[in-house]
C-alpha cells in the first residue's frame, strides 16, 4: 500500500515545497492551476465515477468566486460604494451585498451558494431522470442563463468586467508575496483534503454505488438504492469543491468575471479531467495542472499558433492515451501483472485430449 | 465448407479458446455443446469475425477468411443469430427485417422472401411497425432468426436460438432448421444447451470444455448418456 | 514561510532586469485568438511597426527595443496572468495592450501592484484614470459627447440607443441619456444584446415601430455585421435612418462590406482618409508591411502613436524607469497620423481631434465634421454640468 | 392464508396497445409459482408492473397490505420484492464481489452507505453464496467479462443475498446447461422455504420438474391456473403454447 | 396585428436559422452519437468556402458575379463534407466505442480549425456580399419580408425534406441508423460499417457547410463564428429529442418563436435567459426531448 502510494505523497510534498523553488510569478500560476485541480477532482467524482457529465461547472466555480470577490470588493472600497456600482447609477449598496461585509458569511457562502444551487437543480433534474447528454446540455443551458444574467445585471455584478481591483484580505495586502504564499499553501492544504476525502469516498461502498450508477442507474434502482439521492449528493459535493476553488482563485488571481463561468471554461474543466484520466482522482489533478501548464507554456512561447498545439494535445491524448495521462501508468502496471498471470497459465496448460465417438 | 484450424482466441485480458479445430459440412447441422462459459459464444464470434483469432485460421469454401471483417464474411454467405438477440431497438420490426437483405448483393424478390418469413413467424407480420426493442423476449428472438434467414446464408450460426421461445415455436424452428439444412443444403452451427433438442436435429456434435474441444462425433453413432458425462461437472 | 518570502524576493532581485546592455524589453498583450482577435491582431501589427521604426532610427537611449508578444486570448484572467508574466518574469519596461474595457480592468490591478506601465489604445467609457495606465484612445468627451451634440444639430432629436450588453455601451448610453436630457433630445428606445448576438430582426422591428431619427450604435464586434446586413434587408438604408456608430472603423467595415454600410456615420479621432502628411506615410508603410488590402483605423493609429509617445517620454526622462517616464510624459506631444496628440499629465489621457465621417461604398470614410483642434480629455466629464449627477 | 402478492385486474397500455388487459394473480407465502404463456403474452410486463418498472394504467398491486402500484422502484425493493430480469442485468464495471456487496441486505440510505463497513458475517455470506453459484474463482473479475450463463448466476446470487420476501425471476435458466438448470431448480425450492417465488419460464422440462402451481397467461390475461398435468390437458394451452410434441411428452 | 405577424415571421426565420445550424448536428450527434464540438467550425468552413467562391468570381468572372452564390452552395457542402470525411477517417473513427472522448478530440479539432482560419484568412472578419437577386423583400401591408430570409426558409425546408426522406425511406438511411445503434450487429448483417460511418459523418458535415453558406447572408464571417452557434445547435437537437429529425425541426422553430416573441416584449438579454430557462424547465417535463425514442430496454 505504501509502496503504491509513495508517488502521491511525493507529489503533494513537491507542491508544499513549491514556494522554495518557484518564482513569485510561477508560484501564482501554480496556485491558480491548483484551484482548477480542485474543480477537476469534483468533476472526476461525478463524471469519472458516477457518469454524470456536467458541462456547467463554471457556474459553481463562478458563484464561489463571486461570493469571495464581493467581500474583497467591499473591503477594497473601504465603506464606499464599489466603483462599478457608482458608474452604473446605483446609489445604495443592494441588500444582498450587505452580508458580504462579513468575511465569515462570504467564505461560507462561497460553499453554500453553489451547493444550494446544485442541490436544487440536481434534485429536480435527477428525480425526473434526465440523463446522459440531456443532462450535459441542460447544465450548459444553466451556464447560459447565469452568464447572461451576470452580464446583464451590471449594476449588481460588475457586468462583463466582473469584480476586480481588490487590495486586501482580512487586512493583509493581497499583493504582498507573504500573503500570496500563505494563500498558496492554504490552496495545497485544501486540495489535499479534498483529494483524501474523495479517495476515501470512492474506495468505500459509497464509491461502488457511484460506479454502479454509472454502469446502469436503473439496475441500481432495482437493488433498492435511490440513485437520485446519491447523484444529488455527489453532484452537490462537486459543486462545493468548485465553489471553494472559485474562492481561492479570486484570492490568488484577484479577478472574477462572467467569462470565467461561461461555456468554454466549463467545457475546459471537463477536458482537464479527460486529459488526466477521468476515473482517477490524482489523474484529474494532474490533468488540470498539465493542461493549464501546457496552455500557458504554448501561449507564452508561440503566441500566434499556440491553439494548434493545444488542439493537437487534446487529439493526441484521445488517440494515444485513451485513459488519459494516468492511464499510461495504470496500463503499464496492469500489463506487468498480466504478464505474470499469463506465464502461470501457460505453464499449467494441459495437453488436449479429444475423445472421438 | 467451413473449417476452423487451430484457432486460439479470446478477449483483451484473457484467452478463451485454445487451439480449437472444427469442420462444418454442407447440409449438416453441427451442434456445439458445453457448459456455461466454456467459450461457445467466443467461437461463434470468431467465425463471424467479431473477434480476431490470436492464432490459427478460418477457411470458408477454400478461402482463408481469417482477416476479413464481419461484413465481408456475411456477404460470402455466413449468417449469424447472436446470443442475446441484438435487435436494433429503435428501428421498426420491418426495418430490422429489411436489414437482413444487406447480406445479399441485390434485392431480388424481396417481397417474396418476406412472405415466406411471415408465414414462418406470423407474429412478426402483426408487429411490423412496432419498434424492435418493444417486442417481448421471445418475439425478439424470432425476429433475430428471421432477419438472419432473409440473408439466405449458406452457413448459419445460431447461438442459443431457442432462448425464451415458447415450446410450440421451438418445435417449429427446429423443423425449419432441419428443413433448410436438408433442402437448401445450408450448413448450420447450433449452440444449444438442451441435449435433447440438439440431438433431435443435429448430425454432428462438438463438446467444449474450458476453451478446448473435449469430444466430437456423429449424433447417430453416439448415445446421449455418453455425452452427458462431459456436460456434468 | 518567511524565509521563503525572503528567498522569493532574492530571486526577484537576482533575475536580471530586462535591460541588458543593448536591448530593452516591452510587452505587447492583445488577443491573438478568441473572439477579440478580429480586432486586436491589427493593433499588435501597428505596435510592432512603431517599434521597428524606433529601432531603425537607432533605438532608445542607445538600446534596441525587443517586443515580447503575449496572447490575451479574449479572456480577462489571461490578460491578468500575462500582464503579470510580462512584468514579473520578462521585466518589461512597459506594456502596450488591451482592447475591451474588461481586459483593461483585469490588467489594472496587476500594473498598479507591480508599478508597471500600460498603454491602452482604444476608445472607452471613461470614469477611470489609473496612475499606471496611459490612455491613447478617446474618452467619452472626445467621441460620444461631441457626436451626440452634432447629431442633435444635424439629424434630429429622436434617439434610439443600441448596444452590446457590457460596460462600455451601458456607460456610454448613460452619458448619452443625460446629455439628451440636457440638450433637448428625446430617447425613444434603448436595447442591449449579448456579445455575439446575431439575430437583429426583432430589434429592427422595434426600431421600425418607434421611428427614431438616429440610432446611436454601441454594438461591439461581430454583432455589427449581423445588425447592418439585416437592417439593409429590412429595407432600411442610411437615407431613411442614420446610424451613428462608435465601434465601427475601417477594419470592421472590411468585414461587413462597404456597400452594406454606405451612408452610415461613425465618430472617431482618426480615419485612414485623414489628410495629413504623417498619415500618408503611415498608411503607405502599414500597407507595404502587412499587405495592400489591409486598412488602418483609429485604434490602429492610437496603438501606433502610443509607442511613439512612450518613446518620446523615455527620451525626455532619459530613463526607462516607470516613475520617471510617467513624470516626463506630462505634456509630451507627437505628430501622429491623425494630427498632433498630447499627453494630459493629470489624467494620463491624450488630447485628440474628434471627427465624424460618413462611410463610403469603398469602405473609407468621408469626413463630415471635425473639432478643429485637439480636445482635452475629460474622463470624468467634470467640465459638463449635466454630467454632475451621472455618478449617482 | 393471506397472499404475499395480489394483482387485481392490472392493465397496461402502450400507446394504444394493451400488453396487459386485466391480469389477476395471487401468490401465497412459500409458494413457487410458474408463469407460462406464449411469447408476448405479457408475463414480463406483469413482472415489470409488480416491481415498478412499468406503471399500470389501471388495476392495483398489493404486497401484503402495502399498495405498491405507484411506489418508486427502490421503495418496492426495500419492501422485499426482488427481481431478476430477462436479460442478465448486473454491473459490468464492478467485480463479481462488488456486485454482491451492493446487493447485500442493508440500509440503502445515503448516510448508512457512507458509513457502511463489511462485517465478517457479510463477508462469509458472500463467500458462501459465491461458492454456491460457482463464481468464487471469479470474485475479483469484472462482471462484464463473464459468460452469459455466469451472468445469469451472478444475478441470481444477487437476488438471494437480499433475502427477499418475494422473488421475481424472468427466465432464470435461459442459457444454462442441463446440470446448472437442475441446480437452479433445487436452489429455487430451497429459497422458497423463506420466500415466495414467481418464475417465468419456457422450458417445459424444467417446469414439469419443479412446479406445483402453474399460471398460464395469454393476450394480457390469465388464461388458467393449475398443476402442470392439468394444464397439459387444456386444449387451448396446447394450441396456443405447448404445441403437439410437448403434449405428447 | 402587423407586429404580431412580423414577429411570427421573425420567429420562423430565426427558427429556420436554428434548424440550419442544427441539421448537420442532428446527424453527427443525434444519430451517430459523436459529441461534435467542431460542428461550429464546420459551419465556419462552409462560410469561408462561400467567401472563396465569391473572391474567385470577383477575380475571374466579374460579369457573372451575381451567380457566385449558386456555385457556392454545392461548394460549401462538399468542402465541409470532405473535411468531415477526413476527420472521420483519421479521428472519429477510433472513437465510436468511446463517445465521450469525441468531445475532447473534436474540441481539439475546433481549436485547430479556428487557428487555421486565422492563419489563412487573417483574424478580422471577411465580407461576403449577398447576391443582388436576394436584395430587397416582399412588401405586404407595410411589412417587409426580406428575400434572404424567405430564401433561407425555403432552403432549409428543402434540405430537411431531402434529409428526412434519405434517412427514413432509403436503404442507405436505414444502414446509417442500424450502424449507429449497434455497430457490431450491423456488421454481422453485411453492412460495411466503416463506409457507413464515413459517409454519414460526411453528410452531417456537409449540412454544416450549407448552414455556413446560408449564414453568410445574415451574419459575420470570421474565425470564431462557430462558437456563436455551437451551443444553440446542441440545444435544438436536445430539445427536439436526440435521434429524431422531426424533433430537431420542432426544437428549432420552438426556440426561434419563443426567442423572438419574448425578445419583443423584453430585451435580447432577457429573451436569451427566458429561452434557456424554458428549455431547462421543459426537459424536466420531457426528459428526453419533444420527440423521444424510448424503448422498454432497461437502459
Ligand atoms: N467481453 C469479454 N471480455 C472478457 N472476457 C469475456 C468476455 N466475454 C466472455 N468472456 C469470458 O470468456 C469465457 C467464455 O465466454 P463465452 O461467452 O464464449 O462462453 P459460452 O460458452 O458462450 O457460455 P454461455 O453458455 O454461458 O453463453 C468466459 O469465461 C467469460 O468469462
Ligand atoms: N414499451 C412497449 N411498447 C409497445 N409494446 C410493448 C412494450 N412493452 C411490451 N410490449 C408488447 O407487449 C406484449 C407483452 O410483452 P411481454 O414482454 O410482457 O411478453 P412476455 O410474455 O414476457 O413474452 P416472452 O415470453 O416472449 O418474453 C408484447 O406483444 C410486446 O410487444
Ligand atoms: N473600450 C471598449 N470599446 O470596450
Ligand atoms: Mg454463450
Ligand atoms: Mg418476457
Amino acid at each position: 500500500m505504501i509502496k503504491k502510494n509513495w508517488m502521491y505523497w511525493l507529489f503533494f510534498l513537491a507542491l508544499f515545497l513549491a514556494p522554495f523553488y518557484l518564482t513569485e510569478f510561477r508560484l501564482s500560476l501554480l496556485g491558480k492551476f491548483l484551484c482548477f485541480a480542485m474543480i477537476a477532482i469534483g468533476i472526476s467524482l461525478i463524471w469519472g465515477y458516477t457518469g454524470i457529465l456536467s458541462l456547467g461547472h463554471g457556474v459553481y466555480f463562478g458563484l464561489g468566486a463571486y461570493c469571495m470577490a464581493m467581500y474583497l470588493k467591499l473591503e477594497a472600497s473601504g465603506g464606499r460604494l464599489p466603483d462599478f456600482m457608482e458608474w452604473s447609477g446605483v446609489n445604495k449598496l443592494p441588500w444582498f451585498w450587505k452580508p458580504f461585509e462579513q468575511p465569515v458569511i462570504a467564505i461560507s457562502s462561497a460553499i453554500i451558494v453553489p451547493v444550494l444551487l446544485a442541490m436544487f437543480l440536481s434534485y429536480f433534474t435527477f428525480r425526473n431522470r434526465i440523463k446522459g447528454v440531456y443532462f450535459s446540455l441542460l447544465s450548459q443551458a444553466i451556464v447560459v442563463v447565469f452568464v447572461t444574467l451576470f452580464i446583464g445585471k451590471q449594476e449588481w455584478t460588475g457586468g462583463t468586467n466582473g469584480l476586480t481591483n481588490f487590495s486586501t484580505v482580512f487586512g493583509f495586502s493581497l499583493s504582498s508575496p507573504l500573503t500570496q504564499i500563505v494563500l498558496y499553501l492554504l490552496t495545497v492544504v485544501l486540495l489535499l483534503s479534498m483529494f483524501l476525502f474523495s479517495r476515501w469516498l470512492t474506495r468505500s461502498r459509497f464509491g461502488r454505488v457511484l460506479v454502479a450508477i454509472r454502469d446502469s442507474e436503473n439496475r441500481v434502482r432495482f437493488l433498492g438504492f435511490n440513485p437520485t439521492t446519491y447523484k444529488v449528493f455527489v453532484y452537490s459535493l462537486s459543486a462545493a469543491f468548485a465553489g471553494i476553488a472559485g474562492a481561492m482563485f479570486v484570492l490568488q488571481v484577484g479577478l472574477i468575471s462572467p467569462a470565467m463561468m461561461g461555456i468554454i471554461p466549463s467545457i475546459e474543466m471537463v477536458l482537464w479531467v479527460a486529459v488526466g484520466g477521468r476515473s482517477s482522482l490524482i489523474g484529474a489533478i494532474i490533468g488540470a495542472i498539465v493542461t493549464n501548464g501546457a496552455k500557458s507554456f504554448f501561449s507564452e512561447n508561440y503566441p500566434d499558433i499556440w491553439l494548434l498545439f493545444l488542439g493537437g494535445l487534446f487529439i493526441a491524448v484521445v488517440l494515444f492515451l485513451p485513459n488519459g495521462l494516468t492511464g499510461v501508468y495504470q496500463s503499464v502496471r496492469q500489463r506487468k501483472k498480466q504478464g505474470e498471470v499469463r506465464a502461470n497459465e501457460a505453464s499449467s496448460h494441459v495437453l488436449q485430449r479429444v475423445s472421438r465417438f | 465448407m467451413l473449417s476452423v484450424r487451430n484457432v486460439t482466441a479470446g478477449y483483451e485480458q484473457s484467452v478463451v479458446l485454445e487451439n480449437v479445430s472444427m469442420d462444418v459440412q454442407k447440409g449438416c447441422v453441427t451442434a456445439v455443446l458445453g457448459r456455461n462459459g466454456v467459450g461457445k459464444t467466443t467461437l461463434m464470434k470468431s467465425i463471424i469475425g467479431l473477434i480476431k483469432p490470436m492464432r490459427g485460421n478460418i477457411e470458408w469454401e477454400g478461402e482463408d477468411i481469417t482477416s476479413l471483417p464481419p461484413e465481408q464474411r456475411v456477404r460470402r454467405g455466413i449468417g449469424y443469430v447472436p446470443q442475446g438477440r441484438e435487435i436494433f431497438p429503435t428501428l421498426t420490426v420491418e426495418e430490422n427485417l429489411l436489414l437482413g437483405f444487406e447480406a445479399l448483393p441485390k434485392k431480388i424478390n424481396s417481397s417474396h422472401v418476406l412472405e415466406e418469413i411471415y408465414e414462418l413467424f406470423p407474429i412478426l407480420k402483426d408487429m411490423l411497425h412496432r419498434k424492435g426493442g418493444d417486442l417481448s423476449g421471445g418475439q425478439q428472438q424470432q425476429l433475430a432468426i428471421a432477419r438472419a434467414l432473409i440473408g439466405q446464408p449458406k452457413l448459419l450460426l445460431l447461438d442459443e436460438p431457442m432462448e425464451g421461445i415458447q415450446p410450440s415455436i421451438v418445435q417449429l424452428i427446429r423443423d425449419v432448421i432441419m428443413k433448410i439444412a436438408k433442402e437448401k443444403m445450408v450448413g448450420i452451427v447450433l449452440v444449444e444447451h438442451s441435449l435433447d433438442l440438439a440431438f433431435s436435429c443435429a448430425d454432428y456434435f462438438y463438446i467444449f470444455d474450458r476453451g478446448i474441444v473435449v469430444a466430437q462425433g456423429h449424433v447417430s453413432k453416439t448415445s446421449k448418456s455418453d455425452v452427458q458425462q462431459f456436460l456434468t461437472v | 514561510a518567511s524565509s521563503a518570502v525572503d528567498e522569493a524576493k532574492e530571486k526577484k532581485k537576482e533575475s536580471s532586469t530586462s535591460e541588458t546592455n543593448d536591448t530593452v524589453k516591452v510587452g505587447i498583450l492583445h488577443s491573438l485568438s478568441g473572439t477579440m482577435a478580429i480586432s486586436e491582431v491589427s493593433l499588435r501589427d501597428a505596435e510592432l511597426m512603431a517599434i521597428e521604426e524606433i529601432n531603425e532610427s537607432g533605438g532608445l537611449l542607445g538600446k534596441k527595443i525587443e517586443p515580447v508578444i503575449e496572447d490575451g486570448a479574449s479572456d480577462w484572467p489571461t490578460f491578468a496572468e500575462k500582464a503579470k508574466k510580462l512584468l514579473q518574469k520578462d521585466k518589461v519596461v512597459t506594456i502596450f495592450g488591451g482592447w475591451t474595457s474588461a481586459s483593461r480592468k483585469a490588467m489594472l490591478p496587476v500594473v498598479e501592484q507591480n508599478n508597471g506601465l500600460l498603454w491602452y489604445p482604444v476608445q472607452y467609457e471613461g470614469m477611470e484614470s489609473s496612475p499606471n495606465i496611459f490612455y491613447t484612445g478617446a474618452t467619452t468627451n472626445q467621441q460620444i459627447v461631441p457626436a451626440v451634440s452634432w447629431l442633435l444639430q444635424n439629424k434630429g432629436k429622436k434617439f434610439f440607443l443600441l448596444g452590446s450588453d457590457y460596460v462600455f455601451p451601458r456607460t456610454a448610453n448613460k452619458i448619452i441619456k443625460a446629455q439628451l436630457k440636457a440638450e433637448g433630445g428625446q430617447l425613444v428606445g434603448e436595447e442591449y444584446t449579448p456579445l455575439g448576438h446575431t439575430d437583429y430582426s426583432t430589434i429592427i422591428s422595434k426600431i421600425k415601430d418607434v421611428k427614431p431619427d438616429v440610432v446611436f450604435n454601441t454594438l461591439n464586434g461581430d454583432s455589427n455585421v449581423a445588425f447592418f446586413k439585416q437592417l439593409k434587408d429590412a429595407g432600411i438604408t442610411a437615407k431613411d435612418l442614420t446610424v451613428m456608430s462608435v465601434s465601427i472603423a475601417e477594419e470592421e467595415i472590411r468585414g461587413i462590406g462597404g456597400d452594406v454600410l454606405a451612408g452610415h456615420l461613425a465618430v472617431w479621432n482618426y480615419f485612414q482618409s485623414t489628410d495629413t502628411p504623417e498619415n500618408k506615410v503611415f498608411v503607405e508603410k502599414y500597407k507595404e508591411k502587412y499587405g495592400k488590402d489591409r486598412v488602418t483605423d483609429d485604434p490602429i493609429e492610437a496603438a501606433y502613436f502610443a509607442v511613439h509617445l512612450w518613446a518620446e517620454a523615455v527620451k525626455k526622462a532619459g530613463s526607462f524607469d516607470v516613475d520617471k517616464v510617467k513624470k516626463a510624459a506630462d505634456g509630451i506631444e507627437y505628430k501622429a497620423p491623425g494630427g498632433t496628440v498630447k499627453i494630459d499629465g493629470e489624467t494620463q489621457h491624450t488630447w485628440k481631434i474628434v471627427r465624424i465621417g460618413e462611410i463610403q461604398p469603398d469602405g473609407q470614410f468621408k469626413e463630415l465634421w471635425n473639432s478643429g483642434e485637439a480636445v482635452k480629455p475629460d474622463p470624468y466629464l467634470k467640465s459638463y454640468p449635466w454630467a454632475k449627477d451621472l455618478m449617482n | 392464508m393471506k397472499p404475499v402478492l395480489m394483482c387485481c385486474s392490472v392493465s397496461v397500455d402502450f400507446d394504444g396497445f394493451y400488453a396487459l388487459q386485466g391480469a389477476d394473480l395471487k401468490v401465497y407465502p412459500h409458494e413457487v409459482r410458474f408463469l407460462i404463456g406464449p411469447n408476448g403474452a405479457g408475463k414480463t410486463t406483469l413482472l415489470d408492473v409488480i416491481c415498478g418498472k412499468t406503471r399500470a394504467s389501471s388495476g392495483k398491486v398489493l404486497f401484503y397490505s402495502h399498495d405498491i402500484t405507484d411506489m418508486p422502484e427502490h421503495k418496492i425493493v426495500q419492501l422485499g420484492i426482488s427481481r431478476k430480469f430477462q436479460s442478465p442485468s448486473i454491473f459490468h464495471q464492478l467485480t463479481v464481489w462488488e456486485n454482491m456487496e451492493l446487493a447485500l441486505k442493508q440500509d440503502r440510505g445515503l448516510f448508512a452507505v457512507l458509513r457502511a463497513k463489511m462485517s465478517e458475517a457479510d463477508r462469509d455470506m458472500i463467500i458462501t453464496l459465491l461458492q454456491r453459484i460457482e463464481l468464487l474463482d471469479y470474485a475479483d473479475q469484472k462482471a462484464g467479462s463473464l459468460s452469459h450463463g455466469q451472468k445469469q448466476w451472478l444475478e441470481i446470487g444477487m437476488q438471494l443475498i437480499q433475502f427477499p420476501q418475494l422473488l421475481l425471476l424472468d427466465e432464470p435458466i435461459a442459457g444454462m446447461s442441463a446440470a446448472e438448470r437442475e441446480r437452479t431448480g433445487e436452489l429455487i425450492h430451497e429459497i422458497a422455504r423463506d420466500c415466495a417465488v414467481v418464475i417465468v419460464e419456457h422450458d417445459m422440462d424444467f417446469v414439469r420438474r419443479f412446479s406445483k402451481q402453474v399460471t398460464v397467461m395469454h393476450e394480457g390475461k390469465v388464461l388458467c391456473e393449475g398443476t402442470m398435468e392439468d394444464i397439459q390437458q387444456n386444449e387451448k394451452v396446447v394450441e396456443i403454447y405447448l404445441g403437439r410434441e410437448e403434449k405428447a411428452c | 396585428m402587423s407586429v404580431f405577424v412580423t414577429q411570427l415571421f421573425n420567429g420562423l426565420s430565426l427558427g429556420s436559422i436554428m434548424l440550419f445550424i442544427a441539421i448537420g448536428l442532428a446527424i453527427t450527434f443525434g444519430l451517430m452519437g459523436v459529441i461534435n464540438m467542431a460542428h461550429g467550425e464546420l459551419i465556419m468552413v462552409g462560410a469561408y468556402a462561400t467567401y472563396v467562391v465569391q473572391q474567385f468570381f470577383a477575380q475571374y468572372a466579374p460579369q457573372s458575379m451575381d451567380y457566385y452564390y449558386v456555385i457556392a452552395i454545392p461548394v460549401s457542402f462538399f468542402v465541409s463534407a470532405l473535411l468531415g470525411l477526413g476527420l472521420e477517417k483519421s479521428l472519429i473513427h477510433h472513437l465510436y466505442h468511446r463517445p465521450l472522448d469525441s468531445l475532447l478530440a473534436t474540441w481539439g479539432v475546433s481549436l485547430i480549425l479556428q487557428q487555421m482560419a486565422r492563419t489563412i484568412f487573417g483574424a478580422p472578419n471577411v465580407a461576403v456580399l449577398p447576391p443582388e437577386w436576394l436584395d430587397g423583400g416582399v412588401h405586404v401591408a407595410g411589412m417587409v419580408f426580406p428575400y434572404k430570409r424567405l430564401f433561407i426558409l425555403a432552403f432549409v425546408a428543402v434540405s430537411i425534406f431531402v434529409l428526412y426522406m434519405y434517412l427514413n425511406k432509403t436503404a442507405a438511411g436505414r444502414r446509417i441508423r442500424a450502424v449507429t445503434l449497434n455497430r457490431d450487429m450491423a456488421a454481422c448483417l453485411g453492412i460495411s460499417t466503416q463506409k457507413v460511418d464515413a459517409y454519414a459523418f460526411a453528410i452531417g458535415s456537409g449540412f454544416a457547410g450549407l448552414a455556413g453558406c446560408a449564414l453568410t447572408l445574415l451574419g459575420p464571417i470570421g474565425p470564431t463564428i462557430g462558437t456563436y452557434y455551437i451551443v444553440d445547435a446542441f440545444m435544438v437537437v436536445i430539445l427536439g429529442g436526440v435521434g429524431k429529425v422531426i424533433g430537431t425541426v420542432l426544437g428549432a422553430f420552438g426556440i426561434g418563436l419563443i426567442g423572438t416573441l419574448t425578445e419583443y416584449s423584453t430585451s435580447a438579454t432577457m429573451a436569451k435567459v427566458i429561452t434557456f430557462a424554458l428549455i431547462i424547465v421543459f426537459l424536466q417535463w420531457k426528459p428526453s426531448g419533444l420527440v423521444s425514442m424510448k424503448t422498454r430496454s432497461l437502459d
